[in-house]
């Protein structure tokens, strides 16, 4: 069962503590997750720690799922890294910037495993 | 060990330089002072060993010269090479980068392009009222963060500048300020606010030319519920910002990159104009990279313009959108890429990566990260700010130079940067004969 | 460099040395004027002008304000573009030009110095780096140092020696060459969207305008300072401002400088010429300036002439950019700087069609033209606020012909016939008094006459233009012309320029001036000032001196303390 | 009458120019009618355009070949083929004669144009007709962000000339508009005619925030319009082409003296 959401990326602190340490486990546990709310939680009939596909028209990427408040219902976060920006939109729209905030996405629970970094990256090579 | 005070923090665009370190065995081992992102940096990560060049698919280690002289070789040869990043370095290597662009008929541009390379589009269209950070600690009884999650980002700032710290006018510290927060999801910075404006994704514009027209005195057009926002709660935060003797606005990335993108930042600094006409107002870009401020000033006074220059008809060409890197990606334009202080690997959408994962990557950076997976030619330098000294810029533009607090063995950026200038300057002398 | 130069066959003018247009020979060693030269590199001069470096008192080249006004207007880096030689590096700009244009153009134009004459102290790292960046010509830059709060202090308190103090280590931790006032009080009460006439009181610190002038004219003359105060006073661009201006002048008038100078150099004079009420009744009120500046020695002035056509205005007088703004609706940037002062930057376009902008032309040449004493001007267009520095030649060429004048005259609005008198003035400059304005005048009263700028007596710095053009001639067109290109440059003994284009390009240095003050003065300042630092500054006082790393080639003047 | 004499001036891309990993952008102009009129094959083959960082030969690039005469820059007919999605400035500042392109064309199209007609049988990118001030363009396809707006920094648009486009427009169509007429036949993106000040848009489709910050001009959406700027004042329902719209003037964000913009809704 899958859920239609806006997506938005950014900062977090434990993304920030690990802005030079992006190979390591604390950079993948930091970053390679998904922020939503319970009532989408429940929506797509997950639990904290399962994994979460998320789906837009340029990708799709499987992340944790991570119960958060003050997220509205239909906001998911990822924070900024490689797995956010699998399924972003590179088209800057005459402006130079891609839009990280506010993507249309599909979100679903899955048992696909989430990509380690090496993995990630090779799928662009 | 030896305490050093005073250091300049080499993390976000705070830039706080009232950090205290502690160097034992010429490392650094405590940090007071810094908030735990900026501890981090500090204390350091671990780091590439060597230089290494890619041979069948694998990176292999090398000298300094050899890694050069690649990456001179690939820069020189390209037609339409990128030059990109630069904000977590010092301005003296940005310098030596722009001479490189004009050198090899280069893109020159930095993290900006995907960070506050809106506002400063913006900027250029209607100007930027503000000031600088301490202006906002003595005076400021508003302060607005829209789109802005300080307490993830900038981990000091509401205590050294803003909304917590005490100021000659207003001595209680946030006693006697007002604290408003625009943003789609309730952050921790929400959570302290006086006022949460929730505001859906992508509307933020539309929130802002309402809160203009009731500025301007015409909340009659304005309807009921705009954006998501209640009517009543657009004349509450204009009517905080008419009785506030002096105000503030800073913004971050959740309007820069959201739908409207520029046009967004236009209109917040519209607002602050609007502001204007009835008390002090200023406006402010939250600055990520500690020195991504530092490359627009430089790259400003050398080429005339702030980012995405293109260079490669020997003039300057500023057209962000066409210029600006992840365009140049995007549409398969460029056929090398110099990657420094920064990673695209990580922080481009994956339509970008995919191309620059084709093309010649020479990378230059203290630390392995994504973009080390396909870089060509990977060269590791000093820590900025830990290892070596040089200049930078706030957010608000102030200058400040970064110390150097340890020894090191490996070259700065700008040893890096002028050795391939020198390198390419050989090559291309060579084929003049 | 070629070690001995040997200039031949040049009609020479250095006013600083009395020598007026006299055939003259001039000779270079090791980038020194010197008697003779035993086996010289020959320049023909071939009958030409030939004068001492220029030396601009007052443009703003360098500095977060200007590169601002680069930042927000790549609608005029577009207007400049140059590709880059084989020497040279790319230009930009018209208004705003990068700092290599900047070099470059000046050159071109047979300037060897320039003073930028607004640094914010809390900015001056980045005032440095520009400087540093802008090829080939000498340079200093003055520290804004009147809306500080520790000046507002010491002059509310009245301590004029603690204030010399202050303005002591604030010019040693800038690495400046002097004492820079914009508006004062009047960019603090700025702060909260106010402004301040001579007399208001400034809010909050209970002092008046006047009260900072003649504080910092006192404090500036404890010190043998090369350099008077330099003041952009109260009420710039207002109608009606020419009493303030005038009054303001009166408020120094008994202060006895250390040397043979002035106590107060006005500059932009043209923005404080204004007359009438308002807009609409509006007039030039530059004879009341002239027929002041012709009556005392204590004031000299430069000009802040108009160029007409698009420019960028920006100055540290906050409320002044944020009023144009008001009025042409464009883009606006503002920075107030705490603890120091602001800024404020917006485009502007003069035209000679409308009636205000007219008038404003007109007032810059009358200055030039009522003020009988070429030593008392300084010719300047406040670059980039009435116009972009490479106007400089329009304004000779109008200011050497009447003609030219009178024809200008004949496609402006007709305001310039019934409010101003610039038509019925008939005097022409000469290339000697030009030399005075563009040189001369602005190197002395800068105090770099003694330290080789200005002239060419021996032991003074090769620096030397030669001008395409010949003494007699008195075509408008033909004296701007040589005077945008200079046939040769020639800084230190270098030819940089030959024929109008850079040929060389070394590094220039930054003057600056390091007042020595009383030590026990130093001590009791030092106590209130780290006070602000810990409490009211946003950097700390350890990291806010210039470290010497961002003046790379200095030369030091010292200031010794008057007892 | 005498019958118009016309030339015809084919240039084909050669295939290798963007055949490789990276698709380097070829900038042609100098290849507009009044430019290249007068000139033989062989000259025109001579003629430098830029690829990439360094300048090449017409004829290293493009297939060339020349048919008939012209006695005027309007007698002159330039017929682009060949992969044009990396060849920018087509068109851009002419004066006049004829440009057809077969296929999507890169940014910059007819930018700064000032007469004549270019046909893009096609999409074309971003930029296209960016501070035209006269002549025709016709963009069959899409036209990307910034249709017949201004570039970075200047305060004004389009001033003259008429564009139709057959599909979709980006964001910003018509920014800073001053005069002239843009008539889009499908979708606008977000802000269309924004600060527009004087020139007409016609969106036959739906748009989206039209009209923020408009100081003058005037913008007809016959579709649907998501997200109206809610600082438009309604003044009142009227007929234009025998269809009923909502009038709207503004933009009142501006301040109520500037906002003279007319914005019809249905």
């Amino acid at each position: 069962m899958g859920a239609k959401v806006k997506l938005i990326s950014g900062r977090t602190v434990a993304q920030g503590q690990n802005l030079d340490n992006k190979l390591s486990e604390e950079y993948f546990k930091a970053v390679a997750l998904c922020e939503l709310s319970a009532e989408d939680m429940e929506k797509i009939g997950a639990s904290p720690g399962d994994n979460v596909k998320v789906r837009t028209e340029y990708g799709e990427v499987v992340v944790k799922a991570k119960q958060s408040t003050g997220y509205p219902e239909g906001v998911i976060f990822i924070p900024m890294g490689p797995w956010a920006n699998a399924v972003t939109s590179g088209n800057t729209k005459g402006a130079g910037m891609p839009q990280y905030k506010g993507i249309d996405a599909e979100i679903e629970k899955t048992d696909e495993p989430v990509l380690n970094i090496k993995e990630l990256m090779k799928r662009y090579m | 060990m030896v305490e050093i005070t005073d250091v300049v923090c080499p993390l976000c665009g705070c830039v706080c330089d009232d950090i205290v370190v502690e160097v034992e065995d010429n490392r650094v081992t405590k940090v007071r002072g810094a908030c735990a992102v900026g501890k981090s940096k500090l204390m350091g990560h671990g780091r590439i060993k060597s230089p290494a060049i890619r041979v069948n698919g694998a990176l292999k280690e090398c000298s300094y010269d050899e890694a050069i002289k690649k990456a001179a070789e690939i820069l020189a040869g390209a037609r339409r090479p990128l030059l990109y990043g630069w904000s977590s370095t010092v301005c003296e290597a940005t310098k030596l980068g722009v001479c490189l662009a004009e050198e090899i008929g280069a893109v020159i541009d930095n993290t900006a392009s995907v960070c506050h390379g809106p506002s400063v589009l913006a900027i250029q269209d209607v100007g930027l009222p503000s000031c600088t950070l301490g202006e906002v600690k003595n005076r400021a009884s508003l302060i607005i963060y829209w789109g802005a999650n300080p307490t993830a980002a900038h981990g000091n700032h509401m205590k050294r500048y803003s909304y917590i710290a005490k100021g000659y006018f207003l001595p209680g510290g946030k006693k006697d300020k007002k604290l408003v927060v625009v943003d789609v999801r309730e952050t921790k910075t929400a959570k302290m606010a006086d006022k949460f404006i929730q505001v859906e994704p992508g509307k933020d514009y539309l929130v802002l030319s309402a809160l203009r027209a009731v500025l301007y005195g015409h909340e009659d057009v304005v309807p009921d519920n705009v954006g998501g926002v209640s009517k009543e709660d657009i004349l509450e935060v204009a009517n905080m910002m008419k009785e506030a003797p002096f105000g503030i606005i800073f913004f971050g990335m959740g309007v820069t990159q959201s739908r409207g993108r520029h046009n967004n930042i236009i209109n917040a600094i519209q607002v602050t104009r609007a502001a204007h006409t009835h008390t002090k107002f200023n406006i402010m870009p939250m600055r990520g990279h500690y020195n991504v401020t530092g490359f627009n000033q430089v790259c400003t006074w050398e080429t005339g313009f702030p980012f995405a220059v293109d260079l490669s008809r020997g003039f300057a060409w500023y057209n962000p959108g066409e210029t600006s890197s992840t365009d140049l990606l995007i549409r398969r334009e460029c056929d090398a890429a110099l990657i420094i202080a920064s990673d695209p690997g990580a922080h481009f959408p994956g339509e970008s990566i995919k191309h620059l994962s084709k093309i010649p990557v020479i990378q230059i950076d203290p630390f392995a990260n994504p973009t080390t997976e396909f870089a060509d030619v990977v060269i590791p330098t000093a820590v900025s700010g830990v290892e070596a000294e040089g200049s930078v810029y706030r957010m608000d533009g102030i200058p400040l130079r970064l110390r150097k607090l340890v020894d090191t063995d490996y070259l700065s950026d700008e040893e890096v940067i002028q050795a391939i200038l020198e390198e390419v300057r050989a090559i291309k002398s060579k084929e003049g004969e | 460099m070629v070690e001995e130069l040997l200039i031949k066959n040049g009609v020479v003018y250095d006013p600083i040395n009395g020598v007026k247009g006299e055939k003259k020979d001039i000779c270079i060693r090791n980038g020194k004027i010197v008697e003779e030269v035993k086996n010289p590199k020959v320049i023909d001069a071939g009958g030409r002008v030939v004068m001492p470096g220029g030396v601009d008192i007052h443009a703003h080249i360098a500095g977060g304000k200007v590169n601002s006004g680069r930042l927000f207007r790549p609608e005029d880096g577009r207007k400049g573009l140059k590709a880059k030689t084989k020497l040279c590096r790319p230009e930009s700009g018209y208004s705003v030009p990068n700092t290599f244009a900047v070099g470059y153009r000046y050159a071109r134009m047979g300037y060897t110095f320039v003073m930028e004459p607004a640094m914010p102290p809390l900015a001056a790292r980045h005032t440095h780096e520009e400087l540093v960046d802008i090829p080939i010509l000498d340079n200093a830059a003055l520290p804004l140092i009147d809306n500080n709060w520790m000046t507002l202090e010491y002059v509310k308190s009245g301590d004029i020696d603690l204030l010399a103090a202050y303005i002591a280590w604030i010019i040693k931790a800038t690495k400046g060459y002097g004492v820079k006032v914009v508006n004062p009080g009047g960019t603090e009460a700025w702060a909260w969207a106010k402004n301040c006439d001579l007399n208001d009181a400034v809010p909050y610190f209970d002092v008046t305008p006047a009260d900072i002038v003649k504080g910092l004219a006192e404090a500036n003359e404890r010190f043998e300072m090369p350099h008077s105060i330099h003041v952009h006073g109260n009420m710039l661009g207002h109608p009606g401002n020419y009493e303030v201006t005038l009054k303001t002048y009166d408020l120094v008038k008994g202060i006895t400088p250390y040397r043979d100078r002035p106590v107060l150099h006005s500059t932009h004079t043209q923005f404080f010429s204004y007359g009438g009420t308002t807009w609409r009744d509006f007039e030039s009120k530059a004879r009341a300036i002239a027929d002041y500046v012709n009556a005392n020695e204590h004031v000299s002035i430069d000009l802040g002439s108009v160029i007409l056509g698009d420019t960028t205005t920006m100055t540290a007088d906050g409320p002044m950019e944020y009023s144009l703004y008001q009025i042409t609706g464009r883009k606006w940037t503002n920075h107030d700087v705490e603890l120091e002062t602001g800024s404020g930057i917006t485009p502007f376009m003069y035209s000679g069609k409308v009636g205000v902008h007219t008038i404003q032309w007109a007032i810059g040449l009358e200055l030039a033209l009522l003020t009988r004493d070429p030593w008392k001007i300084a010719l300047t267009s406040d670059h980039p606020n009435a116009g972009p520095f490479i106007g400089y030649p329009i304004l000779i060429s109008m200011l050497m012909s009447k003609k030219r004048r009178d024809e200008s005259a004949e496609e402006m609005h007709s305001s310039i016939f019934d409010r101003t008198e610039l038509p019925s003035i008939d005097r022409e400059y000469d290339f000697y008094e030009i030399a005075i304005i563009t040189r001369a005048m602005t190197a002395r009263t800068l105090g770099l006459h003694e330290h080789g700028k200005g002239h060419l007596g021996v032991g003074a710095d090769g620096d030397v233009a030669i001008y395409d053009i010949s003494p007699e001639e008195r075509d408008a067109g033909k004296i701007q012309k040589a005077f945008l290109n200079a046939k040769y440059t020639i800084k230190g003994g270098e030819i940089v320029v030959k024929d109008g284009e850079v040929v060389s390009t070394p590094e220039g240095r930054t003057f600056f001036v390091t007042p020595e003050c009383d030590p026990k003065l130093t001590d009791e300042m030092m106590t209130k000032l780290k006070e602000m630092f810990t409490n009211y500054y946003s950097v700390s006082f350890a990291n806010y001196p210039v470290q010497d790393a961002y003046v790379p080639n200095p030369y030091e003047i010292r200031a010794p303390w008057r007892s | 009458m005498e019958e118009l004499k016309m030339q015809t001036i084919r240039l084909r891309l050669k295939e290798e120019v963007m055949s490789g990993v990276a698709k380097i952008p070829v900038i042609v102009d100098a290849l507009t009618p009044d430019k290249l009129f007068g000139k033989s094959e062989a000259e025109i083959k001579g003629v430098k355009i830029w690829w990439g960082n360094r300048e090449e030969n017409t004829g290293d690039l493009f297939e060339v070949s020349v048919e008939g005469d012209a006695t005027s820059e309007a007698e002159v007919k330039i017929v682009m083929d060949g992969d044009l999605s990396r060849v920018k400035y087509i068109g851009a500042g002419m004066k006049a004669g004829e440009i057809e392109a077969n296929g999507d064309v890169d940014m910059h199209c007819g930018a700064m144009m000032r007469g004549g007609k270019i046909t893009v049988r096609g999409n074309a990118d971003c930029w296209a007709g960016c501070e035209m001030h006269g002549g025709e363009l016709i963009i069959e396809g899409d036209a990307g962000a910034n249709l017949c707006a201004m570039y970075r920094g200047e305060m004004t648009g389009m001033t003259g000339g008429r564009v139709v486009v057959g599909g979709n427009v980006s964001e910003c169509a018509g920014q800073y508009m001053a005069g002239g007429e843009i008539l889009i036949k499908g979708n606008a993106d977000i802000l269309a005619g924004l600060n527009m000040k004087g020139g007409k848009i016609t969106i036959e489709g739906d748009a989206i925030m039209p009209g923020a910050d408009m100081t003058g001009g005037e913008i007809l959406v016959k579709g649907k319009v998501e997200d109206m700027i809610p600082s438009f004042k309604f003044v009142e329902t009227t007929t234009v082409d025998g269809e009923q719209y909502r009038k709207y003037i503004g933009d009142l964000a501006m301040t109520e003296k500037r906002a003279k913009g007319i914005l019809y809704v249905k």
